[in-house]
């Protein structure tokens, strides 16, 4: 019975599983799509709701598995269950015998562009939240300088049947506020809207970073859900919207406007779930056994889940899922060692 | 303007548009105010072309507007345009092509219609049998005449004598290209590049050497609504729609206006008479106006079409200018000649 | 009416490029928690002249900070002064106070 | 249209307005909206035309004392319509396929038939006798009646 495990992603999740079971004297080894861990965490700049720096974050995760192997630039092709045990083949003909996988393989941003009357691509002004923490990262990617308006949309790509995503993704509305006082620290003269149709601040202190916004950011929060983006003479960007607390059509015209793109399932995991037949739902996530009591089983027999590869998350739960995960595959081997 | 994210856009709506054996039915408001367009349409893919164009005289109208109107009920809507299959059915012809954008939507309604509520379409065979002893099968498909004009656009311009460029400058010519909004913001898959950024009239511009412009109000409606013209106490909403659009693209200057559906040519050139009439305001580089053409009009021009054999002498918006700057060679005197 | 008989109509559209909301920012400076109203229509739920007449304090506010003065004052013309609004609050704004910035602004004005 | 495009639950609040404006026709509410009386007029001339002669918009009835806009141009084409339309290639009321041909009388009846089994004719009626009874009621004329409906705007919804 070898107390190797597989953790099929090295984001914030398959990263604290890997600590975690480490800790529990496994010999977890993490396999990762891309070229460095940490996911989507490794490229944003701070964090909701106290600004904390994602870097530390990622550090406090990546330090205690520094030790662990870990395949980067590599998917899993394949993985058969022999007995106890799984046998499976990495892409590069590389193969790991594990007793468990943990499927912690995260979620993909909804590419901006599918929100077609929003221009994203086509008009200079529209970048994406995630260009936006880049930028604040490493001042790279997209140009920001000086904007005298700057806007916000909440929902984009999310709770929208003609994207086919009528999921809330959780954790835009919150970012873009985040988002709507680090632009006003930076350009204080700045005027900031946000365009939400509801705000949803669900989180302990994310109501306090609301009312900031409000009263020390004076950002402006506008009830209408953008419905069109084009761009004037002048290269400004044009939005029409209907402020629906007041009943009346609105237009503005900004420097620069921020897509809040929302979480769908993650690109590759189609091509997962066949390998490892998990039950996907029909909104691209993977359907855990039981999403009350049993979320980290995937209801294949020591094949596990954690994070947002099971739906929209914050960090903060993302992690817990992930020490529950390591928990399950530990009291799983430990009666498969008894048997 | 990033151009390739547009382009990106468009390669994801290649419609199919089949190469020949049409059957063509008209429009009744271009018939009505842009007849040499139709006569020109026909002209091109027939005599130019040599396509398989058939026109039965038993069609007649969708009933679209009256539908728009609340006049008729929707089975009523619904049994006429099922006559129409039949007459095509009849024909033998599979290819349904039609003049108009309301009727395309009419069309695409229907069939979409009839593909979720099988039950009604039923009821539809039903009565039009009780009514008119016919049976008809669903056109394979549907398209609008200007996709095929588009189809043909190289065509066009290879037996092209002008082109979109004015002639002193050697610039392109700028165009506003204004779809109509039946056209694909129903059934984006149904239009050429989309429901946001259509193609179909950017396509012929560019090849023709023009250049498009794309200003804050390019997706607003002209104003047509239906009832909000043709009742009289309505039309200051329908003039407001149009006026909205021209002081929206104004500061680009735009040198013409292109068109592919019956009723946006007549507003966009009728309520800038009517705009100067009352606000004393016009617009267009030489603020003579901006003149409206359809996309069949222009195709006349590029190959050289006399301007009055084109019906341009039925614009209120003057056309000469626009004709100077490619440098097409017209006499005035016979433009009211009858 | 001209010869046409109709005439174009004005555009409803609040545009934010022009609309003049100097009014909104004066009693913003007087009373700063007008800006953390979270239009949850508590006050307009407890105005004891709700039920007589169309006040309505967070339209107004709405109104006034897309600069259309009149339409948000005609709002307020019902208003007591009895202060039931700033009871309910759920951001303890001081909604009278506000309104008093408000009617003096504009007798003044 | 452009609602449906861009509603984020797959509505269509054009063919819901449609649908009540039907409704409100069926049940007689249409008569007391200024712009529910104008259905008179919409229907006598839409489905006049197109009972008459097959055509939605017909030049003949398409009168430039209704339709001022129409502009100078507009009235030197009413003033010679056949001449017009013989200069651009119109079939105007000639036989067979064509512009603005005629529509044979055949064709028409198969449209009335239409009308009949799919209960447009029962609707025109109906708009036609509700709309009497009001007319009589404010005494006025039935050509009073149409002028008032075809041209008041009380622009209530200018604000």
């Amino acid at each position: 019975m070898t107390d190797r495990v597989l953790i099929i992603g090295g984001g914030p999740a398959g990263l604290e599983a890997a600590n975690q079971l480490n800790l529990l004297g496994y010999k977890p080894v993490i396999v990762e799509k891309d070229d460095t861990l940490g996911g989507h965490l490794a490229k944003w700049d701070r964090l909701f709701p106290e600004g904390e720096s994602a870097e530390t974050v990622l550090y406090k995760l990546i330090k205690p598995v520094e030790h662990t192997p870990v395949y980067l630039n590599t998917i899993v092709e394949q993985a058969d269950k022999e007995g106890n045990h799984f046998r499976v083949k990495l892409s590069g003909g590389k193969e790991e015998i594990v007793s468990a996988i943990l499927v912690c393989a995260g979620f993909s941003l909804f590419p901006a562009e599918k929100k077609e009357e929003y221009g994203y691509g086509i008009y200079n002004g529209v970048i994406t939240s995630s260009d936006l923490e880049k930028w604040f990262k490493t001042g790279k990617g997209v140009n920001i300088n000086n904007p005298s308006k700057v806007g916000f949309v909440h929902c984009v790509g999310s709770r929208d049947e003609k994207i086919c995503n009528r999921q809330c993704s959780k954790v835009c509305c919150v970012t873009a506020v985040k988002q709507a006082c680090e632009i006003k620290e930076k350009f204080p003269d700045s005027e900031v809207f946000c365009f939400y149709m509801d705000l949803r601040m669900f989180g302990r202190k994310y109501e306090d970073l609301y009312l900031k916004a409000q009263n020390k950011y004076r950002v402006r929060f506008i009830r209408g859900r953008v419905s069109e983006v084009s761009e004037d003479f002048t290269g400004k960007v044009v939005i029409k919207a209907e402020d629906t607390l007041s009943s009346k059509p609105l237009k503005v015209s900004l420097d620069l406007l921020v897509l809040m793109t929302g979480m769908i399932s993650n690109s590759s995991i189609e091509e997962l779930s066949g390998i490892l037949s998990l039950n996907r739902a029909e909104d691209g996530f993977i359907e855990p056994a039981d999403t009350i009591t049993k979320m980290y089983d995937s209801g294949k027999e020591g094949i596990f889940l954690a994070g947002a590869v099971t739906g929209p998350k914050t960090i903060p739960e993302t992690l817990s899922e992930a020490r529950a995960s390591a928990l399950a595959i530990h009291n799983y081997l430990s009666n498969k060692a008894i048997q | 303007m990033i151009v390739e994210g547009k382009k990106k856009i468009w390669s994801e709506y290649q419609k199919d548009i089949p190469d020949d054996h049409y059957f063509y039915v008209r429009s009744c408001i271009r018939q009505n105010f842009f007849p040499a367009s139709e006569k020109v349409f026909l002209d091109i893919v027939r005599d130019r072309l040599g396509l398989d164009f058939f026109e039965t005289p038993h069609h007649t109208t969708c009933g679209g507007i009256a539908y728009h109107s609340d006049s008729i009920p929707q089975e009523t809507l619904m049994t006429i345009v099922a006559r129409q299959f039949a007459l095509m059915t009849e024909a033998g012809y599979e290819n349904y092509v039609c003049s108009c954008i309301t009727s395309f939507g009419i069309y695409n309604e229907i069939i979409n219609t009839w593909f979720h509520y099988p039950e009604l379409e039923a009821k539809i065979r039903e009565l039009l049998w009780e009514a008119s002893k016919r049976e008809f099968k669903i056109p394979k498909s549907v398209v609008h005449a200007s996709d095929v004009i588009y189809k043909l656009r190289n065509k066009i311009l290879e037996n092209g004598k002008y082109r979109l460029v004015n002639k002193n400058t050697g610039e392109p010519l700028r165009v506003v290209e204004h779809i109509g909004c039946h056209y694909s913001k129903m059934f984006p898959s149904k239009g050429v590049g989309g429901a946001e950024y259509p193609y179909v009239l950017t396509g012929m511009a560019e090849a023709w050497g023009g250049t498009v412009i794309d200003y804050p109000e390019r997706r607003h409606c002209c104003g047509f609504g239906f009832r909000q013209y043709l009742v009289q106490a309505n039309r200051g909403y329908s003039l407001s729609n149009t006026h909205k659009k021209f002081e929206s693209m104004a500061p680009f200057k735009p040198d013409m206006i292109i068109t592919n559906c019956p009723g946006c040519p007549y507003f966009l050139d009728r309520w800038q008479y009517v705009i100067e009439e009352l606000e004393g305001k016009t617009y267009g580089a030489d603020s003579k106006g901006i003149p409206v053409f359809t996309y069949e009009e222009v195709a006349g021009l590029v190959l050289g079409y006399d301007p009055w054999d084109l019906g341009l002498q039925m614009h209120q918006t003057a056309v000469e200018p626009l004709l100077d700057k490619i440098g097409i060679t017209y006499n005035k005197e016979d433009k009211y000649k009858i | 009416m001209n010869r046409f008989g109709y005439r174009l109509s004005p555009s409803s559209q609040i545009d934010l490029d022009v609309s003049d909301n100097s009014l909104f920012r004066q009693i913003l400076a007087g009373e700063p928690g007008i800006s953390t109203c979270i239009s949850c229509g508590s006050c307009v739920a407890s105005c004891s002249a709700g039920v007589f007449d169309k006040i309505s304090f967070r339209k107004a506010l709405h109104l006034l900070e897309a600069g259309m003065d009149t339409e948000a004052v005609a709002l307020l013309e019902g208003c007591m002064m009895c202060g039931k609004c700033t009871l309910v609050c759920p951001r303890g704004i001081n909604t009278r106070h506000a309104i008093v910035l408000i009617k003096r602004k504009l007798n003044k004005g | 249209m452009s609602c449906i495009t861009r509603c984020p639950r797959k509505n269509g609040p054009g063919l819901i307005i449609q649908a009540l404006r039907n409704l409100s026709q069926e049940l007689g509410y249409f008569i007391d909206s200024e712009k529910g009386r104008q259905q008179l007029v919409l229907n006598r001339a839409l489905c006049g035309n197109i009972l008459n002669y097959g055509y939605c918009v017909y030049p003949r009835t398409f009168h430039y004392s209704d339709h001022p806009e129409n502009g100078p141009v507009g009235k030197l084409i009413e003033d010679n319509l056949e001449a017009v339309h013989k200069r651009v290639g119109s079939n105007l009321d000639g036989e067979g396929p064509g512009i603005l041909r005629k529509i044979p009388q055949s064709d028409l009846d198969e449209l009335k038939r239409i009308f009949d089994v799919t209960g447009a004719t029962e609707r025109m009626e109906k708009i036609e006798t509700i709309s009497k009874k009001r007319a009589k009621e404010l005494g006025l004329s039935d050509e009073e009646y149409c002028r008032q409906i075809f041209t008041i705007n009380s622009e209530e919804h200018y604000i």
